[in-house]
């Protein structure tokens, strides 16, 4: 399974489909993205991961750099994901406690709506 | 005598045929569907971090994986040859140490977290990282 | 240096293995689909040789394959370690002298009828069949 | 995909159905199960070939040993099997010539019906 890519706007938020495997393989191309999508001015990025079949580190390692990119325009990097296997290596790796990670992109919207 | 044996160019695009052999093969050996998952990603973790390296130090050279079915264990073990000085060892989180290179250390913490059982010996002249995980009394094929 | 070289002790579910792979790099490298049931088969019949000369011959000893994708085309190479005597040639099929183990040459036969490219290296030390098949310009990694 | 073997007597016949990989890894119980049918006096097998996904050459071994055997009791073995992929592995092994080969469990009974 190869990875898909998409993404779109609504309201502040750019949301980042992401769909198959991000693995030393295909995480370059999310991370091209990623860097892309900061280039032209978007800084808050919701990636939704309720369609990744496969996470490997080198993908956690591309999550990590956007949201430093975001983060240095005051943006935010927060994540869609409710699999157990994908969420268990946030928590492996300690990266529960950097990225938001929510149920659905509305329950993102909504934490987001409240915040600004 | 490992039971299988891969060596493979220092690819991205072989980290999945490694993922993939492991898999099979820890299925046949009668590891528990449940496992399957964690051998894939340990497995690809291992291959990702080697495949790295020796970008980084030796492109030219192979990478090698090992895996057994003996001694009621499915055992794989990872060797690269890049010289491993980078201490990744255990760190506290601190976002702006993050990079989102491998030196990052993510891999060797997933592999900790899955593995049932791991050792990593780290060398000048390469690390091997050695995974198991209990094999089932089902498994078809010893030797 | 092969891209991926596999090496397996002699038992009739690495062949299995040896399938996946092959099937799998076949398919990255951008072997037509059409022709994936095609180089499973030939690299199956040609393994199966492999691990019946073997266990014949020298059953400790390892088998090897591997696969290369360089050259715009998918190439396969599966060495045994087996002294082949057997003179596997085409003979006129006559049910009498049919055995049901390997020796009737079925497999060469079937590699031969599938492999785009074959050549067969018999020798005192062991046999080596190398296949190829057409590799699509979409394949992705090389090396 | 492993193989599963089941088989049952119609009218003369005994046919025997195969399903998923006849290979160097299950081709032994073919082999065995062919023998056991022989030494029963079950000497006119159909083997229906309709769900087998994979044959190699280990499995046309197989099939090859089973006619030598029927046919020292004045038996015969015959092949049910539509499917290119399975048939293309007869042709080019020339067995085409060797096995009755025909499109349906019924065919093969009607044409037994009129050899007897
Ligand atoms: N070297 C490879 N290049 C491209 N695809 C591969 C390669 N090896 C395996 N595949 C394919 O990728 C798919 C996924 O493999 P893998 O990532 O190991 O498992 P999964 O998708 O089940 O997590 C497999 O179905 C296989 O056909
Ligand atoms: N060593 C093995 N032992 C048992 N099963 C295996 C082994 N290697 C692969 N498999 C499984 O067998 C299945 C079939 O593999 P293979 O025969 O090569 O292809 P196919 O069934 O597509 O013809 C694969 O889906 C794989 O999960």
């Amino acid at each position: 399974m190869d990875l898909k890519l998409d993404h779109h706007n609504e309201d502040r938020l750019t949301i980042v489909e992401v769909e198959g495997e991000i693995d030393v393989y295909t995480a370059p191309r999310l991370r091209e993205l990623l860097i892309d999508l900061v280039n032209k001015g978007n800084f808050h990025l919701l990636v939704n991961m309720e369609k990744v079949d496969f996470l490997d580190s080198t993908g956690l390692g591309v999550l990590v750099g956007g949201l430093k990119r975001v983060r240095a325009h005051d943006g935010s990097l927060e994540l869609v994901c409710t699999q157990e296997r994908i969420l268990k290596i946030f928590r492996i790796t300690g990266l529960t406690k950097v990225f938001g990670i929510y149920a659905s992109v509305d329950e993102a919207k909504e934490a987001h709506g409240r915040d600004k | 005598m490992a039971t299988v044996e891969l060596t493979f160019s220092a690819l991205p695009a072989h980290v999945r045929t490694a993922r993939l052999v492991a898999t099979a093969i820890a299925r046949r050996t009668g590891v528990e569907e449940s496992l399957l998952d964690e051998v894939r990603l340990a497995v690809g973790e291992a291959c990702s971090r080697a495949v790295e390296a020796h970008r980084a130090h030796c492109p030219g050279e192979p990478i090698r994986i090992e895996l057994r079915d003996d001694s009621g264990r499915f055992e794989v073990t990872v060797s690269d040859l890049a010289p491993s000085d980078e201490h990744e060892q255990e760190r506290p989180l601190d976002l702006s140490m993050l990079s989102d290179s491998y030196t990052s250390g993510f891999g060797i913490a997933v592999i900790a977290g899955l593995a049932d059982d791991v050792e990593v010996f780290p060398s000048p002249k390469g690390m091997r990282i050695r995974m198991s995980w209990p094999a089932g009394l089902n498994g078809h094929a010893a030797g």
